[in-house]
């Protein structure tokens, strides 16, 4: 194990190194720099600024800059934010997305997991239909238009939460419903085929001849085998609802690791977007690892180096 | 058949070892040594994961050799070759599957399937003859022209594997792997695969290297018949021979355990129950693979890999019990037994 | 707050802090001491400052936040005239080239230090140092003698004009006579900082804490970045009695219809000018709920043209596109917030006269005239192929595809539209690959000089590659006048021959557009989109 | 000899996407105090449908019962609640499955697994139930159970999990033991072992074992009395020695001569079943097995012939049993004992 | 038994005729021959909901032609007389503020969301299905490093590369759909990818092999087509997707040209107008959604339809 991981670890390494190479060249094909705005700055002044940032270093030594202040981890100041580095500008927001990320994969596991779960066992009858349809209209519905009709009835017409912000945990709820549906959606149809598959599988007919009821079959037979698909599906969503929604951040207002994202793009903002990146990227492939990891965790037959993901 | 005793293909020191998980190696067929005479049905059986059809697809160059030869009308089959010369050899080796439902495209129509090699090799110079080889084929397998355009979900089991067999015989091939043709089928339909294969071989003068688990069919088609375990084999003679005097104990074992469909046979049967289960491949035994479950196994079984020794003319065993050096040391275990 | 342009998705509305005082919102209740608790104003500054050290901003929300902390020698008052602030007495000479600033006696900061005339020295020789980069707005300075050479490292920061003759006397000397340089000194770029605290700390300003210093009406509290900043009164302030405002709380909402909702909700108490701006769906109902509040601002919304770019090398053509546009449909129609139809390039918040302008607004009559007339002057059948640039933002777009549609109803031609990302459209309009492209200016400073300077020279902030050595020998002659009649005729006439080349085809004249709670008294965003919190009350 | 198990007429039918399929047309047997009762037939005839259904096992929907009652002791099994069945299923009636590496929960150790039961039916705690659970594992033959007790099912071989699944169906020493081609997945070796095991298992813990299987070698060597299944119907039944001696049905001689002897002379043509199954979608009105009777009559393809009891044991579904047909002798292929010899 | 219960005397002598039967008789295949396709079409069929789905798309795709001319507008004139209308007899989906047809642009606009869509995903299919045959049917190394390359495309900055896209390509609708597909077809490959390991090892991969067929004939001819069923459905799900991702770049500002209109920059521009004009939000919000639920139950449908596990 210890072996494979050190694998793993190669290669991601060398993919962060494509990555950031890769982004390095987008950054400098990009029109634009950090300091373009519709004033324009007396050359003197721009001068040294670029000077400040090594901008006006040949591009391989800003490359190779790059590439070691990225090994250690320290993605430099922003060129927008004086004052601020990266690294602080990334903790920060990824401390909101952190969490508002988590409620809303809890909300989608747990709900998207319940509604396949249950359509499965009531296969073919209403129950089944009504799970389906809230499923599809989930996926149907694209978020930013939710975001904005949530907030509209709940906080506007109704009152009961609040508008935006990320105060307390009433702020919390519309957006993480927001961010959640989708996934919620897409984690119960996942679900529920899954499920059927594995309810029509012998080891399941063993489990009921044995006498045990329903309950226990779903629970404790059925459900960590079906769950496969479902964590597969996890390790790039997870990924994704926690880097953060860029519109679901802004209609809702949150400071999270999204908007940072965008907007350090539309401001060329080249530390911040190098620092998103590698972050991103990082937590990708961590979390494509650690999905892995619980491959093995759920099911004892699959082993470390070995194809993941079969049952 | 065999008397004609013409060699069509000489496997020597056959070895297929799969790469499984980080350096774990799973020597699916470890050193066999056989012949196949032309016209022959050189039958194979072991139990299930004993390398049976690893054997026959590396001897297809499905697989590529781990070692040895594998030699066909005097052409080695694994040597390097360039693609027309593999391609060519494609046609005189052909090969039928187990399985009736997967081995047949979903997708394709019948006349597809059956023509698929005519088209690879350019068989057919234009449609027309295209069709008409299809529709000959069709009829040789005893299905008709009306089903040339239906899809392989549309037929039962029995009826696929003659889709299989017609797809086989387009290329006109000299020899052709069996692997399990009829394990999948019903038992009403196997009777009919195994005698259309019999009926093909007299017309076309076909080789067959036929592999089962089922001894009792491996008996009715095979002239010869191996008998494999964990990726070695055990022992080999005709099967007259083979199933009158079995010489090996796992040969005798399996012999005294396929049940016969007779009450009276089987309630007095003496059979050679074998204790514990098949080793792993990836980790078998040393010496001899079968001395763990061996009722005669002694100290040199785990010592000394045995010999491929020919008992007698044309009946080969590895087994120590047999050799010459080794062959005292058994006699008490052998008394025990008897 | 006295950048130009609007950025990239506020285009219409100029931008402004907008400030009032207001109901308390959740949890700063608690902190507030008894009757105080209603001095609480709830602000949206859309975003996080991105940087609070006076020297380095160089936007719009960090200014918005600047002037409440920081104060400089004077202070624009509430009828947008320079007071003293910092500066107790101003002395000038007869040249209009030497101003002697007394430092306020009792002026202290926040840490209590005494306010010195070496602080500004010091901050003012700080942005002008080379090494000090990111200093985007030392141009701001370049008034003051050898202060442009000094910052292109050309003379030493010693012979800069700006000598502490002791702690309370200020000494500046400019490079040409000045009229609005009482204006500038108001601006954030000429805050003091305290150097005790701020020398030899290069991140003083990057958090609140014991090293963020001020001397304005109030203090920063906290700055939770991205998310909010808390204000409180300074009480050591020397007008302390007369700021009533004991909290201010501005949230960073970035998306404009969010803070609309949190307004109604009553979360907060401004939107709009100068800080964010009105959602433009909901202004036609803001308006008829006369919620809607409209202030006129220093600045011009226009389209470039690019004189180098057929068709719009030829003055009668670029006459007839700038005519054939229907103002007046896109100021009621589209922006709504009040504007103005732009038919000259000095807002008439400088030159009131503007306001009439050089041309009749949507003159078709004149324009396909003119169009058939520059035709034939380039002899061209037809015109060639023309597209607008515009910098992608919902009201840009309008503006274009309303435009758009003018050209092509009025005179008949076909225009293609292409909207592109901010940065990139810099790039575009830079390496003048357009033909027509929007842009707007807002005033740095409440002068004409500081609109019409722009297309004195090619390059910098003027696209079009229009050049006209009279207009520039004007605007050189008026750089030395120190009669203040005198140099507006000059202008004036500047002006003239800018609106009869006409590179640009001004649309309208920007205003302030906000809405604020009743209970918002005395804040108002000024002709220069800035706003001044300390004289605000909330009366509920 | 007392009945256990009493199944009578039953019929089984799945909604498909075509159409109802008629898995089970009009099932009737007996099973008795420790008998083996083996079901023949091949693919598709309805085997494991009827075995299933004893258990109510069978996923309704698509499936429903469409008649017949399926008694238990004396008890109508068709008229339980899921609640009651829960009762019965694992104590009284269990169930051993085809393919031992799909009926095992991959991710429950095997030990975890034999004490679901325990504790469901016998109330006994986590302790107890390990207790029971390795002497149960002892039972079947596993050696080592102190060890293998804590594995998954993939850590097992295939005999291994076999006798794993019967540990499981035998730990509440249930009185019916159905098992639903325990031995097709294995090698003739290890099925040796399987039959054996299952054998001396009844001998000790008296179960009644219904063994459903096509491979007619397994029948000879295990069973009592055979069930003889095609097209969803029992078409012959009768004792070992009758079905294997005395068939009547021609299917059952078709079964009996299709298969090649080990004694038998390698030239001859195996006795084949010409044609396919019928599709129960869509079923023949008459005898399923017409179309494919070398000795079908005019009768067959219309009318579904009703049992002739031939002894106390033996009844078959044929006409050809009838006194108006034509006496057809049986095909030597079928005649189990001499050597087969092909006749036509 | 089920049968009524039959009355042995009442059979003739007659019926104890030996059956005659045509030798073929039991080879017959009882039926028309139904393809593949026709099957799957006919079980397809039966599944009311994909039917409707169908007929939806069906719908949307003669009203993205039709629907402009109904109207009597265009999608470009401004009409400030009308800015802002709620839905009338005139203007049945009201007008927006530049006093346009909303009911003429939410048609101009299906026509491009839907082509968008459609062209998008088709590009996704084509790139993600070699993409993912060559990785599973190569493995191995191959496999490694084509996925890491998919990988490293996933991570690089999204909107950088359309930023890019947008300053290098003319400005225009194939640019903004390669734009899309940049990263779309990873998932599809993705897919394949997997499809195609497992089936790599299919019997009927083997029997082409032994007939000397070569990697190309393997993966196009066998392994692809019967990768079909996910395809579809992934496609299904692409293609909203796409009209999808094409309302986020409007929402980043770039998406398609003004003054065209697409349902995503129709939705985007109207979100702000939620509480004063729902209407302009309401109707190409309505039909992005109706298409995203078309093409889910056609997905769905499809899945079971081509599902070679249902076809017993
Ligand atoms: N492609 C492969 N990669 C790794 N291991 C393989 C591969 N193919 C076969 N094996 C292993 O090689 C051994 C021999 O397999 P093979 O299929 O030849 O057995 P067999 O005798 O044909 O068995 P069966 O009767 O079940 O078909 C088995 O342990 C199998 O797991
Ligand atoms: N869930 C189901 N839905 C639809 N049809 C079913 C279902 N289960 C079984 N059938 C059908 O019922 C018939 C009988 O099936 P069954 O499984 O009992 O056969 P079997 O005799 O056990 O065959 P095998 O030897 O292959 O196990 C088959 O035609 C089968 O297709
Ligand atoms: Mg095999
Ligand atoms: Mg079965």
């Amino acid at each position: 194990m210890g072996r494979y991981l050190i694998q793993r670890f190669g290669s991601m390494v060398v993919s962060l190194f494509f990555i950031v190479t890769i982004t390095f060249i987008l950054m400098q094909l990009a029109p634009g720099g950090p300091f373009a705005s519709e004033k324009k700055i007396p050359p003197e002044i721009e001068q040294q600024m670029n000077e400040k940032y090594g901008l006006n270093d040949p591009l391989h030594i800003q490359y190779f800059n790059y590439l070691k202040d990225v090994a250690q981890w320290d993605f430099g100041p922003s060129f927008k934010y004086t004052g601020q580095s990266v690294n602080d500008i990334i903790n920060r927001s990824f401390e909101y997305s952190l969490l508002l990320g988590l409620e809303s994969i809890f909300l989608a596991l747990s709900i998207g997991v319940f509604l396949g779960v249950i359509a499965a066992l009531r296969h073919n009858t209403s129950v089944d239909y009504t799970a389906m349809v809230i499923a599809v209209l989930g996926i149907s519905v694209p978020n930013f238009i939710l975001a904005a009709a949530l907030q509209y009835f709940f906080a506007m017409k109704l009152g009961v939460l609040p508008v935006a912000r990320f105060d307390s945990f009433l702020h919390t709820i519309l957006p993480a419903v927001a961010l959640a549906t989708t996934p919620m959606a897409f984690i119960a149809r996942l679900m529920r085929s899954s499920m059927l598959d594995v309810l029509n599988s012998d080891y399941i007919k063993t489990a009921k001849a044995k006498g045990l009821n329903e309950r226990v079959v779903t629970y404790r037979h059925a459900l960590r085998n079906a769950i496969m698909p479902v964590v597969s599906y996890l390790g790039p969503l997870v990924v994704a609802i926690l880097t953060g929604s860029f519109v679901i951040e802004e209609i809702f207002d949150i400071p999270g690791l999204g908007a940072e994202f965008v907007n350090s793009v539309t401001n060329r903002d080249y530390t911040v977007i190098m620092g998103t990146t590698v972050f991103f990227s990082a937590l990708l492939l961590v979390s494509i690892l650690l999905v892995d990891l619980l491959y093995t965790l759920i099911d004892p037959r699959i082993k470390f180096g070995k194809e993941g993901g079969k049952s | 058949m065999s008397n004609n005793k013409e060699k069509l293909l000489e496997i020597k020191n056959l070895k297929k070892h799969f790469n499984v998980g980080r350096k774990a190696t799973l020597k699916a067929v470890d050193g066999i040594n056989f012949d196949i005479y032309k016209g022959e049905t050189f039958g194979l059986v072991g139990e299930s994961g004993c390398g049976k059809s690893t054997a026959g697809r590396t001897v297809l160059r499905l697989y590529e050799a781990t070692d040895g030869e594998v030699v066909f009308n005097g052409q080695n089959v694994h040597s390097k070759k360039s693609g027309k010369d593999t391609k060519e050899l494609s046609r005189k080796m052909q090969m039928i599957f187990q399985d009736p439902y997967a081995s047949l495209n979903p997708r394709m129509t019948v006349k597809d399937i059956i023509a698929e090699g005519i088209d690879i090799h350019g068989l057919a110079k234009n449609k027309k003859e295209r069709e008409e080889t299809v529709i000959e084929l069709l009829e040789t397998v005893g299905l008709n022209k009306e089903h040339a355009n239906r899809y392989p979900h549309e037929f039962s089991g029995g009826q696929r594997q003659r889709i299989g067999i017609a797809r086989a015989l387009a290329l006109d091939p000299d020899f052709i792997v069996a692997d399990e043709p009829i394990s999948a089928l019903d038992v009403s339909i196997q009777a009919q695969v195994v005698n259309l294969m019999k009926r093909l071989q007299k017309e076309r003068d076909l080789t067959y290297l036929f592999i089962a688990h089922d001894l009792a069919m491996v008996k009715h088609i095979s002239d010869r018949v191996g008998v494999m375990y964990l990726g070695r084999m055990m022992e080999l003679a005709s099967s007259d021979d083979l199933y009158k005097n079995p010489l090996h104990p796992y040969t005798r074992a399996l012999l005294s355990a396929i049940p016969v469909s007779d009450p009276d046979v089987e309630k007095n049967r003496e059979r050679v129950i074998l204790e514990g289960d098949v080793p792993s491949p990836t980790d078998p035994p040393s010496g001899c693979p079968f001395r763990t479950r061996c009722p005669l196994a002694q100290d040199v079984c785990a010592e000394v890999v045995p010999e491929w020794i020919e008992h007698e003319k044309g009946h080969h065993v590895a087994c120590h019990a047999y050799d010459e050096r080794f062959s005292e040391r058994f006699d008490a275990a052998r008394e025990a037994m008897s | 707050a006295c950048t130009g342009g609007d950025d990239e998705d506020t285009g219409d509305n100029g931008e402004e802090t907008g400030e009032e005082t207001g109901e308390n919102t959740g949890e700063d209740t608690g902190e507030e001491a008894g009757g105080d608790s209603e001095q609480v104003l709830n602000v949206n500054i859309k975003e996080e400052p991105p940087s609070l050290n006076p020297g380095l901003a160089s936007d719009t929300t960090s200014s918005s936040v600047l002037d409440q902390v920081f104060e400089g020698l004077t202070r624009i008052g509430p009828d947008g005239q320079p007071v003293n602030a910092m500066a107790e007495k101003i002395e000038t000479s007869d040249d209009l080239t030497t101003y002697t600033f007394t430092i306020r006696e009792g002026a202290t900061w926040s840490n209590g230090d005494p306010v010195t005339a070496q602080n500004f020295e010091y901050a003012w020789k700080w942005v002008l140092n080379p090494e000090n980069a990111e200093t985007d707005y030392a141009y701001q300075l370049y008034s003051i003698k050898n202060a442009q050479k000094a910052k292109a490292g050309e003379v030493s920061l010693d012979e800069v004009g700006i000598t502490a003759k002791d702690d309370k006397t200020l000494v500046v000397e400019l490079e040409q006579p000045t009229p609005y340089f009482l204006h500038l000194t108001a601006f954030h770029t000429y805050y003091p900082v305290n150097q005790n605290v701020v020398e030899g700390n290069d991140e003083w300003f990057t958090d609140a804490g014991d090293t963020f210093v001020t001397n304005g009406p109030y203090k920063l509290e906290s700055w939770s970045h991205k998310d909010k900043i808390v204000l409180k009164k300074n009480e050591d302030y020397w007008d302390a009695e007369n700021v009533s405002i004991k909290t201010i709380n501005m949230f960073m909402v970035e998306n404009e219809d969010t803070a609309l909702n949190m307004f109604n909700q009553g979360e907060l108490d401004w939107v709009g000018s100068p800080f964010d701006s009105v959602p433009l769906a909901s202004i036609p109902t803001l308006k008829e709920e006369g919620k809607l509040n409209i202030s006129p601002l220093a600045g011009v919304y226009y389209y470039a043209f690019n004189v180098d770019e057929a068709p719009f090398n030829n003055k009668k053509i670029r006459k007839a596109f700038a005519m054939s546009i229907n103002r007046k449909a896109i100021v009621e129609n589209i922006t709504q917030g009040g504007q103005l139809p732009a038919m000259a390039l000095v807002p008439p918040t400088i030159w009131e006269e503007n306001e009439e302008g050089y041309f009749q607004d949507n003159n078709v009559e004149e324009a396909k005239k003119l169009l058939q007339e520059g035709l034939e002057e380039e002899g061209m059948d037809e015109l060639p192929p023309v597209t607008i640039h515009y910098n992608t933002s919902e009201a840009h777009a309008a503006i274009a595809q309303a435009i758009q549609d003018m050209w092509r109803q009025n005179l008949g031609v076909e225009v293609d539209l292409a909207n592109e990302e901010w940065q990139v459209y810099l790039d575009t309009m830079g390496n003048g690959n357009f033909q027509v492209g929007r842009m707007g200016w807002l005033a740095d400073f409440n002068d004409a000089i500081n609109f019409l300077e722009i297309f004195q020279t090619i390059g910098g902030n003027n696209y079009t590659n229009w050049e006209n050595e009279e207009y520039a020998s004007l605007l050189e002659e008026s750089r030395t006048i120190t009669d203040k009649e005198e140099r507006t005729s000059v202008l004036k006439e500047a002006e003239q021959i800018f609106m009869d080349e006409l590179p640009i085809s001004p649309i309208y004249y920007y205003t302030n557009v906000y809405i604020k709670k009743d209970y918002v008294k005395d804040v108002k965003p000024s002709a220069m989109g800035s706003i001044n919190l300390k004289y605000g009350s909330i009366e509920k | 000899m007392k009945k256990v198990l009493e199944v009578k007429d039953l019929n089984v039918f799945f909604d498909t996407y075509k159409a109802e399929v008629q898995a089970v047309r009009g099932v009737s047997f007996d099973l008795h105090e420790k008998e083996t009762l083996a079901i023949v037939g091949e693919s598709g005839s309805g085997k494991s449908v009827t075995s299933q259904s004893i258990m109510k096992l069978i996923p309704m929907p698509p499936g429903k019962f469409a008649g017949g009652s399926i008694k238990f002791n004396g008890e109508e099994l068709i008229d339980k609640s899921e609640r009651q069945m829960e009762d019965i299923r694992g104590k009284e009636i269990s169930m051993i499955f085809q393919d031992p590496m799909t009926s095992l929960n991959p991710t429950m150790t095997v030990g975890k697994q034999i004490a679901e039961s325990l504790i469901k039916h016998q109330n006994m705690s986590k302790a107890q139930a390990r207790k029971r659970g390795l002497e149960l594992l002892e039972l079947v033959g596993i050696p080592n159970p102190e060890a293998r007790i804590d594995q998954y099912p993939h850590e097992y071989s295939g005999g291994m999990r076999q006798r794993g699944m019967i540990a499981i169906a035998l730990a509440c020493n249930p009185k019916v033991l159905i098992a639903d081609e325990p031995t097709t997945a294995l090698d003739v070796t290890i099925q040796a072992q399987i039959l054996d095991l299952m054998r001396d298992l009844q001998d000790k813990v008296n179960t009644s074992i219904i063994l459903i299987t096509h491979d007619l070698g397994v029948v000879a060597n295990a069973a009592h009395r055979v069930a003889v299944m095609y097209g969803g119907k029992i078409i012959e039944t009768g004792t070992v020695d009758e079905i294997f001696y005395n068939p009547t049905h021609p299917y059952t001689w078709g079964l009996l001569g299709s298969m090649p002897d080990l004694e038998g002379d390698s030239d001859e043509e195996l006795q084949a079943i010409p044609g396919t199954p019928p599709d129960l979608a869509d079923p023949p009105k008459g005898c399923p097995f017409a179309a494919r009777c070398p000795y079908a009559m005019k009768v067959c393809e219309n009318h579904m012939p009703d049992y002739f009891e031939l002894s106390d044991t033996q009844k078959s579904a044929c006409w050809l049993l009838d006194e108006r047909s034509p006496k057809v002798e049986p095909p030597e292929s079928a005649k189990v004992g001499g050597s087969k010899r092909d006749e036509q | 038994m089920s049968q009524p219960e039959l009355n042995r005397a009442e059979l003739e002598q007659s019926d104890f005729e030996p059956l005659v039967r045509d030798e073929a008789e039991a080879e017959k295949i009882s039926g028309e021959s139904t393809s593949y396709w026709q099957d799957a079409w006919r079980r397809f069929k039966k599944n009311k909901l994909a039917l409707f789905g169908m007929g939806v798309i069906v719908f949307l795709g003669i009203m993205s032609f039709l629907g402009g001319p109904i109207s009597g507008y265009d999608y470009y004139t401004n009409d400030y007389m009308v800015t802002n209308k709620a839905p009338s007899l005139e203007h049945w989906f009201g007008t927006d503020p530049l006093g346009r047809d909303i009911f003429a642009r939410t048609w101009y606009g299906a026509k491009i969301s839907l082509f968008i869509g459609i062209m998008a995903a088709l590009i996704d299919v084509i790139i993600g299905v070699i993409w993912g045959a060559i990785a599973g049917y190569f493995g191995g190394r191959t496999d490694e490093i084509m996925m890491r390359i998919a990988d490293i495309l996933y991570s690089v900055p999204y909107l950088l590369v359309v930023i890019l896209l947008m300053v290098i390509l003319p400005q225009g609708l194939w640019t903004l759909i390669l734009a899309m597909t940049f990263t779309g077809w990873i998932n599809m490959a993705r897919i394949v990818r997997g499809q195609v390991m497992q089936l790599r090892s299919e019997e009927y991969v083997l029997a082409a092999r032994t007939l000397g067929a070569n990697s190309n004939r393997i993966m196009f001819r066998h392994l692809v087509p019967n990768t079909l069923g996910p395809i579809l459905v992934t496609l299904t799900l692409t293609i909203p997707n796409a009209i999808f991702t094409e309302a986020f770049l409007s929402y980043l500002g770039l998406g398609v040209q003004a003054p065209l209109a697409s349902w995503g920059t129709m939705t985007s521009e109207a979100i702000s107008a939620l509480q004063y004009y729902p209407f302009q939000l309401f109707f190409p919000a309505f039909f992005i959604c109706l298409t995203m639920l078309a093409f889910n139950v056609i997905g769905d449908g499809m899945r079971d339809a081509l599902d070679p596990k249902a076809r017993k």
